[in-house]
């Protein structure tokens, strides 16, 4: 069963340093919230991974939270580049970051594989590409009845998945609706699970066959409204693209990075408070 | 060529408008369109708003069938969800539908193309140290290799059109002739390669990229200076016709709507 | 795009002599009227899939239309053997049948493949079964990344899968939900398919993230009210446990059941027809 | 043995009554079970409606947290999917959740057991040239190898309980001993065979079935007459506690709310 419990506490009991972290959302549902509290918390060495970092993952990179990353997509979608992952990645600041890379399919595959206990992901994929010449875990598999080969990679198994949600009932049970990316993948190829939920209701109310992941399933579940924000979940909020383009020239300087990193994360006790440092800085920006 | 006099500025349209608009035109109607962010998504919702209104939008987050309103910012815009047909997982968008062999066409940015139509999305410089550490894949690796055909736009420049990339990220004709082929890639692969100056599509037996297709007020020369290999030009070049007036609204309006719903006009990523 | 199509035209033109056929449903939803739109065209030689043949198959295989059977549970659920089935294996009547038998996992994880386009399918499984030592399709392969023994099965490739679903719009998209079992897969990994529906509507209202089929993916959407009796339709109709059980006595005989399919099947035109007989003979039978 | 001059007709309930009470004991609350149709189903219910109101009831056919109010007469009746937290597809029910480890037991029924716990649902006879054609696998070779622990239910009989299967559908302990740990197979196994007599469960080094329980009013000799392999009895041997009132009045309410809505009592397939 899911603990109802702080976010808090969650990531102090749940994330140590040096695990395999996923915080998955595709665009939507992004878990910012509980990226900031890592970030807070000061967790090193960690191995991040997901289809798409983007935002969060550049903050956490830009912190040193890092020490690798597996992932097949990495920019400000809307914008262009991730500064501080690229600084990471072309000038090691703030320290080198190994890298492993796959496209997407390569990565929704072995999520799947993870889901599924199995040690690799089976696929068509990387044909003609030079990813398998850079990542030695991009391999090649014979079919035993056509003979045909087949790209196979291992299975993502994070030691802990980070998801948002709309919602989950007083038991922990999870609904999440709209675009599902690969979360419930994610969340069960994990050996732990947090997730943060818009809101705790009486009863999910789920249509048949929703995206419902059961209590017993979760480790912690978290209340914090508003937590994917700048990302949205819908039916709650909207995307917030002005904040995609403000992080933009913020990212750029290193200086700028930490003193904006300092003033917002660090120097505030939870989501709830970034949000009010942000609304402040952001009048003083206009 | 008889509009290589006529400058873009006497026309009522951009370059960004034309690119996008003979893009457009490329889709059939009905057809299953996996559809990349950005140049991609643009001129796929103008075929749909358009010529092509049963035309089919696949996006990897999950929607099929998405009717969006507005330009999408991020591949994974709410009123995409809203409204497709249904949501599905991103694994089984890449399992069930493109590797599933139901992808009529794939459509692609890109940040480079060779002269074989191959695509770096990944890095410039070496890998291990590079100059420039670009977003990387996403779908296109197997959008590119398992789509029944591939349509890339993107502006052009000689940083853009390389004679040889530093990365091939996703597959186009790899070393031409029929290598895409003996490498056991099922797709037909990328038929037209739209740009702000024209059109190139593979030659059939060299499956060298030629331009066969060049903008009203563009000249051979701009392309050929705009291009960093030595660009061959079909000898039945054909002047893309001018956006007619309706296209051309239908594009305004969707940008316009985008702009008012969001503050930005479009997304890259 | 689907067409909509009266059941009949649907069979007769995309179901052939010899083709793989799989007919699924997992006890919700079985293509029954499909089933005996089958019979009474009088198809042969086909290559039946199913993973849990039941009453509909049990007919098929009686009246001769199946040369093979791909499967891993034949039997009537909540009653006992398929009678039928059992005399094609034990006695080959009416005439030899072959058969290729798995578990369900294994049948599961062979659509999977199949709606995929992989060659095969990946799973644990069989590990200290006898099914190996039976079926020559399933094979063992090695993990490049762990050198694990794992299970693979050739995917499962219909020419043509039929199913019955709630509703359909006047497109041909189809909604089903409840118990879905394979049929998703089943349909994606078929070159043809057929869609019965309860009702052709002009919106689907369809919940976030329903198992829609799109037009575009099916070939036949056929409007046939009831047409999974005696499985049921949810919403719709609750499944007849009486008929399970009356299918036991007449399946035993061989000239009962073909007295009984004559009257009920061969000698009706549709299953509307069916249905009217069926009432007609339980009537008597009190 | 002190109840083995007491007969079952003096005692109120019947022998199918307390296997189904003995079976529904050993499964704990909170604990994630995947579960057969007939009596593994029945058992199952009983507990949820009884001592282990938190049980979670995973059926093949998709339901995910199960809470039937009939007794469900086949592996895919509405009421399965109308009391679940969620339906998903059977795939991924044997993917994500049997697969995946999710699951605490498996409950499964039997046509045979050997000493060894080996089922057989296959056939009888040579798998060629079958006496009897049973009705297959169905889910129970990996539930029999991935669930965590596995318990069996099937009623007594020299038929059932035979030395050498014809054909092993779903391994238990396969030839005994570490054979099932040496084969790869990660779950612990058949801990517990509930028959209509009593209790069997594997010797710890040898894993031969041993009979550890014996209802009361049963007799050793009756036992053993019913298995078809000499069978081992356990120094400490124990007594099954005879059902309460409650519980006995539990199960014939959901038989009587399950014939009341179906016309019949269970499924078995």
């Amino acid at each position: 069963m899911a603990k109802i419990t702080p976010l808090r506490e969650a990531v102090a009991s749940l994330v140590q340093d040096g695990d395999t972290v996923a915080l998955e959302g595709f665009t939507h549902l992004i878990p910012h919230a509980a990226g900031h509290e890592i970030i807070r918390q000061g967790r090193r060495g960690l191995t991040l991974v997901r289809m798409t970092p983007d935002l969060i993952y550049d903050q956490m990179i830009g912190m040193g939270c890092a020490a690798k990353l597996i992932f097949s997509w990495g920019g400000n979608p809307g914008v262009g580049s991730l500064h501080r992952f690229r600084d990471a990645v072309e000038q090691g600041w703030p320290h080198r970051l190994e890298i492993e890379e796959h496209s997407h399919a390569g990565m929704a595959n072995a999520y799947v594989a993870g889901a599924s206990n199995l040690p690799f992901a089976l696929l068509r994929g990387y044909t003609g590409s030079d990813l398998p010449k850079v990542n030695p875990n991009i391999r090649f598999v014979e079919c035993p009845f056509t003979a045909e080969k087949l790209a196979a990679i291992p299975a993502v198994r994070p030691d802990v998945t980070v998801i948002h949600a709309q919602k989950a009932d007083r038991r922990g049970n999870v609904l999440l609706w709209g675009i599902l990316g690969v979360q419930k993948e994610a969340v069960l190829a994990a050996k732990r699970s947090i997730v943060t939920v818009e809101e705790i209701v009486d009863d999910l109310e789920a249509p048949p066959n929703a995206c419902v992941l059961p209590s017993w399933a979760l480790s912690a579940v978290c209340p914090v409204p508003g937590g994917a924000y700048p990302s949205y979940a819908q039916g709650y909020s909207e995307r917030d693209n002005r904040f995609y383009k403000a992080w933009d020239p913020i990212a750029r300087s290193r200086d700028d990075f930490r003193a904006w990193m300092q003033r917002h994360v660090l120097d505030t006790d939870d989501f709830a408070g970034f949000r009010r440092v942000l609304a402040e800085s952001m009048k003083e920006a206009v | 060529m008889s509009a290589a006099e006529t400058t873009t500025s006497t026309l009522d349209f951009t370059a960004t408008e034309i690119m996008t608009v003979a893009a457009s035109r490329l889709l059939k109607d009905g057809t299953v369109c996996f559809v990349g962010i950005g140049l991609p998504s643009t001129a796929a919702n103008l075929a749909r708003l358009t010529h092509a209104p049963e035309v089919v939008l696949i996006y990897e987050s999950g929607p099929i069938g998405a009717k969006p309103t507005v330009l999408p910012l991020s591949i994974g815009d709410g009123d995409l969800a809203l409204t497709a047909d249904t949501v599905v997982g991103t694994p089984e968008i890449f399992r069930y539908w493109l590797q599933g062999g139901r992808i009529d066409v794939g459509f692609l940015g890109a940040a480079q193309v060779d002269h074989f139509a191959n695509i770096n999305t990944t890095v410039i410089g070496p890998y291990d140290a590079p100059k420039v550490r670009l977003p990387g894949a996403g779908g296109a690796p197997e959008i590119a290799s398992q789509a029944k055909e591939v349509f890339i736009v993107l502006k052009h420049s000689p940083k853009a059109f390389v004679a040889k990339l530093p990365f091939v990220t996703s597959a186009g004709y790899l070393d031409g002739g029929d290598a895409r082929a003996r490498a056991g890639i099922p797709g037909a692969g990328p038929t037209a390669v739209i740009t702000d100056l024209g059109i190139l599509t593979p030659d059939p037996v060299t499956k060298e990229l030629t331009l066969t297709g060049i903008h009203p007020g563009v000249t051979v020369e701009q392309v050929k200076a705009a291009t960093g290999w030595d660009l061959r030009i079909s000898p039945d070049l054909k002047t893309t016709e001018i956006p007619d007036a309706e296209t051309l609204t239908a594009l305004r309006d969707l940008h316009a709507r985008t702009a008012a719903a969001h503050g930005q006009t479009g997304g890259e990523g």
